[in-house]
């Protein structure tokens, strides 16, 4: 991946490099050639040249494109995450990260990984604008307040990178910063299952889907004011305006937070909102369990 | 503006009971439901009711060019201002997820 | 338009014509001048007032960066004095240096007019700029402001606890107070121009200060109900760009960059100008190309409108409006690398001659290439989203605003030195200062490329240890750097004194403003001049067509 | 005033004089669409976001009134046209008459718009001061009345200035500083009413209009 971006820098370099020392090198002859000789001197006029015009808007303009296509396909090629990277969910406070693995262990302001694996970061933010920001991986991507931001990298070499908040996001800034831990897949299974997990994030889900009085509507067995959450993730949902929406994490974060937003077709209004009562990483366990019901297909009533 | 080229009061009156019909129909228009078409039938409207203000009760209709370019350059840039923000809001959410 | 010859300065000192400078010498007949000269004055004083307040800022900033770890001051300190150096150094300093000094100064002579077309709103404008700055002093003295210069919300509006208000009514104003110039630009080189001086013939200062007048009055306005839209969330605490209501703090971001990108075309364009007056004086030549620098200067105008999205390539915009912006980000390099290209033909057989502001048209050439074509690789949609937000964008904009504008500025200011102030000032002293500048500029901003690139972020107070090298350089470089600022301000006030007498034309440049006496009389000319020839017309010869 | 003195220095006649004036005033009022159009380009970023939100919280309007004030202004700038010509024909006494109606319908709607912000105070619908949630969309509607109340404050705000201009002229015809042959400051305060009254065209069917034809 810091392949990738290199190669256009290298290009970008080159080509700037060439332009850079050509204008020098005219600019240099020139004042040295034809410096003035003698006090009265008057140089012979020209007005100007289409030919030459034409050919430096052109040629220029040309070499311009193939930067931009070039960067936009990189930018392209990383703005989609492949299919089975591993999720780890991620939420910027003022001043530090929060990160969770799926399988329930956190961190704060580090971040295991494997090697040889897509891993895809779903990010959040408490308060104002952070950004994620790993030198080494080229990666950065800004964590907006109110949605969801993603972003994913492929680490090849185990070792110690960078973490960086490369958003100005006030007193502290500078102190956010971390460390990416890349590990070789075995060790970093036994990280995993090391001290500091809690349970699962989906598990962790799961105590807070009852806690938070969610199951007493949302059950498992019976489909009555409210709609089963049994398989939901991932699926399109039609919605009662009309409108179909495929429900991913930012779908369901607003369903808890702002569910007047989009009511789904068939049911009422009657969902109370969540908002000041759940923490974004509250959110994304919710999400992880909601999440896991589609996968393992375990409806249970967990009443 | 030289003397010849002052504009009959008529002109004026008319106009102004243009508009005065325009407010009307905007209003009453707006409580029949033409459903998405109710906004662009009231900026139609509108647009119109800003057309003659500027061209009559504002004079541009007589103006110099310089003065047509400068009204339409205030338009213009509005335009791009509108429309490439509106590049971003429209496209947001067209990356497949997942 | 002959070369008036040298005259004898000691058989001049005797006879000091009547002229704006000592017409009258009350307080009073200064700050309520509506002489578009004596505002350029008032405006060259607080300018630099306010440079030198951004600079030293700027120092502090560099020494705090001396080591990694953060020991000059505090953390919340640091984040505020790069704020207030950036709304310093870009409001109140960069946006008006040219336009209201030099252009406020020049532009009426150079159209063959009395003044501008409304000189009592060109005063206006002045104190409009004061009372900007008074409130952005006042935000500094009281407590600083710590947003960064682009105000980003929510940080600004609910998070910030620092004098963000205050701030942003400083900018709010000075805002204005830019409108005006242009507004006042405008009207008059479409209206006031001297009989026979058609647009084909204007110098092309003027045609840059009249693209950078589009942006001033169209772009303006944007950031003024931004600033207030951020305003009024922040004191009445309801939701605009808040996400607690469904709002978008992207579109603050839209909107504050709708009017900062253009604004960074008003922080060049007219430096484009005086290089093309500089480089086509001191080559003896007419500009290759007129009608292409000309038109350039409008097509970066208008598209400049339409790329502020380069800004937002990782802000969560969506990636197709990114590479809408990236492309037409390309698409705004293009004039200005047929500006470049037409000042290198233009010294291509010239008869070159190295005064300072020559020194400092090359200085610009050269920095602002770099510059310019560092903004390429930001444009670039991959590439930016490594070093957005890293030294490399910090040294990005400072080659194009200190490296091209700063220079040009100098530039301009030694080039018009003799006639605003009637005397020549120190050329040895001023070669040496010129040099000072260059060498000093490239060690303090080349490393930050390559801090950049390593990925160090911008607006860090402390940072790891292994990019301290870099650091050091910089800081040395900015060293070396405020000796060659503080030179020409020492020089230049002792010529105002002590300097030989200038004559009318000292470089035998071409334009209305070299015909009249240095310093002009109050009303410029002794009677409205009439155009007959080209303006860069160096040669009696036929300009020959290649 | 003559017209001799109502030439300034700085230009040549009075032609170049007013032909400066109109198109000072036409860029400034460009300015003024950037202005607002900010404010509208904000509008209708959220506007697309949100369109259920935003007419369900056009529906807390007054449209009666506002149809009444969208009539009064447009019958301010048929005064203020007349005005305009009555200068240009160098009628003085005509001249004061239309200007004062003009000013007197400009404080009408100034009038009527205080009647319906104290009605959105008692129905608590002014964010950041005294506001209940209510309906199906709570947040997005509080967003649609900032923009509300910001964007008919800066058009009231306007008008203030407006009237504050007018009453200038008003006094400098009594002066009699105008005649036939010099009566720019009136015509460049009419573009200015004018363009008030154009902002408002655009205001009242965004504002109160987009919702109405969805039933309560
Ligand atoms: C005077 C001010 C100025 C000028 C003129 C420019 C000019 C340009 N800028 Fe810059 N820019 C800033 C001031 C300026 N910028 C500032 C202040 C910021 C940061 C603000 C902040 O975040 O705080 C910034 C940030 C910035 C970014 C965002 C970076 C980020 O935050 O991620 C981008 C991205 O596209 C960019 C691009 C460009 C481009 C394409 C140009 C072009 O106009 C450059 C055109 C010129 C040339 C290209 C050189 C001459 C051409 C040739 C010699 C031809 C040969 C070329 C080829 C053959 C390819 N700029
Ligand atoms: C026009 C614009 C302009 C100018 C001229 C400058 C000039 C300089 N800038 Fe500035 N800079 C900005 C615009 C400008 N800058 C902006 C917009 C930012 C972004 C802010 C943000 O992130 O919000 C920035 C940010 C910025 C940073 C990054 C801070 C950070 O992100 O953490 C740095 C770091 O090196 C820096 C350095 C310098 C230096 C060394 C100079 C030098 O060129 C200055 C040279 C001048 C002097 C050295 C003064 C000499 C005089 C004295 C020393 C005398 C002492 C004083 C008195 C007697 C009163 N600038
Ligand atoms: C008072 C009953 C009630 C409670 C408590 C409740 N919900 Fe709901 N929920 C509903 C109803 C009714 C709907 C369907 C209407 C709608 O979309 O608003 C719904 C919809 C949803 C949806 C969208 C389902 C789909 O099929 O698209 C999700 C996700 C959801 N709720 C999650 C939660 C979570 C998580 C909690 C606890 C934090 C919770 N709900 C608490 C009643 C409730
Ligand atoms: Cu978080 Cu910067
Ligand atoms: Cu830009």
């Amino acid at each position: 991946m810091s392949g990738e971006v290199d190669a256009l820098y290298i290009f970008l370099l080159v080509v700037s490099g060439i332009m850079t020392v050509a204008i020098f090198l005219a600019v240099t002859v020139f004042a040295v050639k034809y410096r003035r000789r003698s006090p009265d001197e008057i140089p012979k006029p020209f007005a100007g040249s289409l030919l030459l015009e034409t050919t430096w808007s052109v040629v220029p303009f040309l070499v311009m494109l193939v930067m931009c296509a070039w960067g936009a396909k990189v930018y392209f090629d990383n703005s989609v995450p492949p299919k089975g990277a591993l999720e780890i969910y991620v939420v910027g406070h003022q001043w530090m990260w929060k990160l969770q693995h799926p399988e329930g262990q956190r961190e704060i302001n580090e971040l295991h990984v494997p090697t040889g694996r897509p891993i895809k970061l779903t990010m959040a933010t408490e308060d104002v604008i952070h950004s994620f920001f790993i030198p080494a991986f080229r990666i950065k991507k800004d964590v907006v307040p109110g949605r969801y931001s993603d972003i994913w990298f492929q680490a090849t070499k185990p070792g110690n990178y960078h973490l960086f908040c490369a958003e100005y996001c006030g007193n502290s800034h500078s102190a956010m910063i971390g460390w990416i831990h890349v590990m070789e897949p075995a060790d970093y299974e036994r990280w995993l299952s090391g001290p500091g997990g809690m349970g699962s994030m989906a598990s962790v889900g799961e105590r807070l889907f009852q806690q938070m009085g969610c199951s007493t509507c949302h059950r498992f067995d019976v489909q009555g004011r409210c709609p089963n959450l049994t398989g939901l993730y991932g699926r399109s949902v039609e919605l009662k305006d009309g409108r179909t929406v495929i429900a991913n994490d930012s779908y369901i974060r607003e369903s808890i937070l702002n569910p007047k937003a989009k009511i789904v077709y068939g049911f009422d209004n009657i969902m109370p909102t969540f908002q000041g009562q759940i923490s974004e990483e509250g959110v994304l366990q919710l999400i992880a369990y909601i999440k896991s019901l589609s996968k393992s297909d375990r409806g249970t009533n967990v009443q | 503006m030289t003397p010849h080229e002052i504009i009959p009061k008529k002109t004026y009156f008319v106009i102004w009971i243009v508009l005065l019909i325009l407010t009307v129909t905007t209003a009453l228009v707006a409580y029949v439901d033409l459903g998405v078409f109710n906004i662009y039938v009231a900026l139609t409207i509108a647009i119109l009711k800003s057309l003659l203000v500027i061209l009559f009760f504002m004079h541009v209709k007589q103006s110099s060019n310089l003065m047509k370019v400068v009204v339409a350059a205030g338009f213009f840039w509005f335009g791009i201002m509108l429309t490439l923000t509106l590049t971003d809001y429209l496209s947001r959410y067209w990356l497949p997820v997942d | 338009m002959s070369a008036t010859p040298l005259v004898n300065p000691n058989e001049q000192a005797s006879i000091e014509k009547p002229n704006y400078l000592n017409a009258e010498h009350s307080i009073k007949s200064w700050l309520m001048t509506t002489d578009h000269k004596r505002i350029a004055i008032l405006y060259l004083i607080s300018i630099t007032l306010f440079f030198f307040l951004g600079g030293l800022f700027a120092v502090l900033i560099r020494i705090e960066l001396l080591t990694p770890v953060g020991d000059l001051v505090s953390s919340d300190m640091y984040n505020r004095l790069f704020t207030m150096h950036g709304i310093i150094m870009v409001f109140l300093f960069l946006v008006p240096s040219i336009p209201a000094v030099l252009g406020n100064f020049v532009i009426p002579m150079m159209i063959g007019a009395r003044d501008l077309a409304f000189p009592k709103i060109n005063l206006l404008s002045w104190y409009l700029y004061m009372a900007g700055g008074i409130f952005t002093l006042y935000a500094v003295v009281a407590g600083g402001v710590d947003t960064g210069w682009t105000f980003y919300t929510p940080y600004s509006s609910t998070y910030s606890n620092s004098y963000v208000l205050s701030a942003a009514t400083g900018v709010f104003i000075a805002g204005f107070s830019s409108i005006l110039t242009g507004l006042n630009f405008i009207v008059s080189i479409h209206k006031m121009r001297a009989p026979g001086l058609t647009w084909g013939k204007l110098p092309l200062f003027i045609w840059s200060l009249y693209g950078t007048s589009l942006i001033q009055v169209l772009g303006t306005p944007v950031l003024a109900i931004t600033l207030t839209l951020l305003g009024i969330e922040r004191f009445a605490h309801v939701g605009i760009f808040d996400p607690a209501l469904g709002g978008d703090p992207v579109l603050f971001q839209h909107m504050f960059w709708f009017y900062s990108h253009p604004a960074v075309y008003i922080m060049i364009l007219p430096g484009m100008g005086v290089v093309s007056e500089v480089v086509a004086c001191f080559a003896r030549k007419n500009v290759f190309g007129y009608g292409f620098v000309a038109g350039s200067s409008i097509a970066i105008a208008v598209l400049g409108f339409l790329v502020w999205g380069h800004h937002l390539f990782v802000s969560g915009q969506s990636i197709y409006a990114g590479m809408v912006f990236s492309v037409l980000s390309y698409f705004v390099a293009v004039p200005s690398a047929i500006k470049v290209f037409n000042w290198t033909a233009t010294l291509h057989r010239g008869s070159i001659s190295y005064d300072t502001p020559m020194l400092y048209a090359f200085g610009f050439i050269g920095l602002f290439t770099i510059g310019g074509l560092t903004g390429l690789f930001l444009a670039s949609l991959g590439f930016d989203v490594h070093v957005t937000d890293t030294y490399f964008v910090i040294a990005h904009f400072h080659y194009v605003m200190v490296g091209g504008m700063v220079m040009a500025y100098l530039g301009g200011i030694h080039f018009w030195w003799p006639k605003i102030s009637g005397r020549m000032y120190p050329e040895g002293w001023a070669k040496l200062a010129a040099l000072t500048v260059f060498l000093g500029f490239n060690l303090t901003f080349f490393p930050q490329f390559i801090l950049g690139y390593l990925g160090m972020p911008r607006r860090y107070h402390a940072y790891p240890p292994e990019f301290q090298v870099l650091n050091v350089m910089s800081t040395a470089g900015a060293s070396i750097l405020a000796v060659g600022y503080l030179m020409p301000l020492i020089y230049l006030i002792w010529s105002i004194k002590y300097g030989r007498r200038a004559p009318a034309n000292p470089w035998g440049a071409r334009g209305l403003e070299w015909e009249t006496s240095s310093p002009p009389p109050t009303y410029n000319f002794e009677e409205t001049p009439i155009v007959t020839e080209d303006t860069f017309k160096y040669s009696r010869e036929e300009v020959e067509v290649v | 005033m003559s017209e001799a003195t109502a030439l300034k220095h700085q230009f040549d006649d009075l032609e170049q004089q007013k032909e400066s004036s109109t198109m000072g005033m036409w860029i400034f009022l460009a300015t003024e669409i950037m202005f607002f159009g900010g404010m509208f380009t904000a509008y209708t970023m959220y506007r697309y976001l949100y369109p259920e939100a935003f007419g369900e919280a056009s529906r807390h309007m007054n449209v009666l009134v506002g149809t009444i004030n969208t009539a009064v202004l447009i019958c301010s700038s048929l005064t203020m046209a007349l005005g305009v010509r009555a200068a240009q024909l160098g009628e003085k006494r005509m001249v004061t008459r239309l200007l004062l109606a003009t000013m007197f319908l400009g404080l009408v709607f100034l009038a009527l718009k205080g009647y319906e912000y104290h009605e959105h105070w008692v129905d608590q619908m002014a964010p950041g001061f005294n506001y209940a949630m209510v309906g199906q969309h709570p947040r997005e509607i509080e967003l649609l009345f900032c923009f509300y109340f910001i964007m008919t404050g800066m058009h009231a705000l306007h008008m203030v200035i407006g009237e504050c201009l007018l009453t200038h002229l008003v006094i400098q015809n009594h002066r009699g500083d105008f005649s036939a042959g010099y009566y720019s400051p009136v015509d460049v305060v009419g573009l200015y009413w004018h363009f008030v009254d154009l902002v408002w065209i655009f205001l009242f069917p965004l504002l109160y209009l987009i919702g109405q034809h969805v039933e309560k």
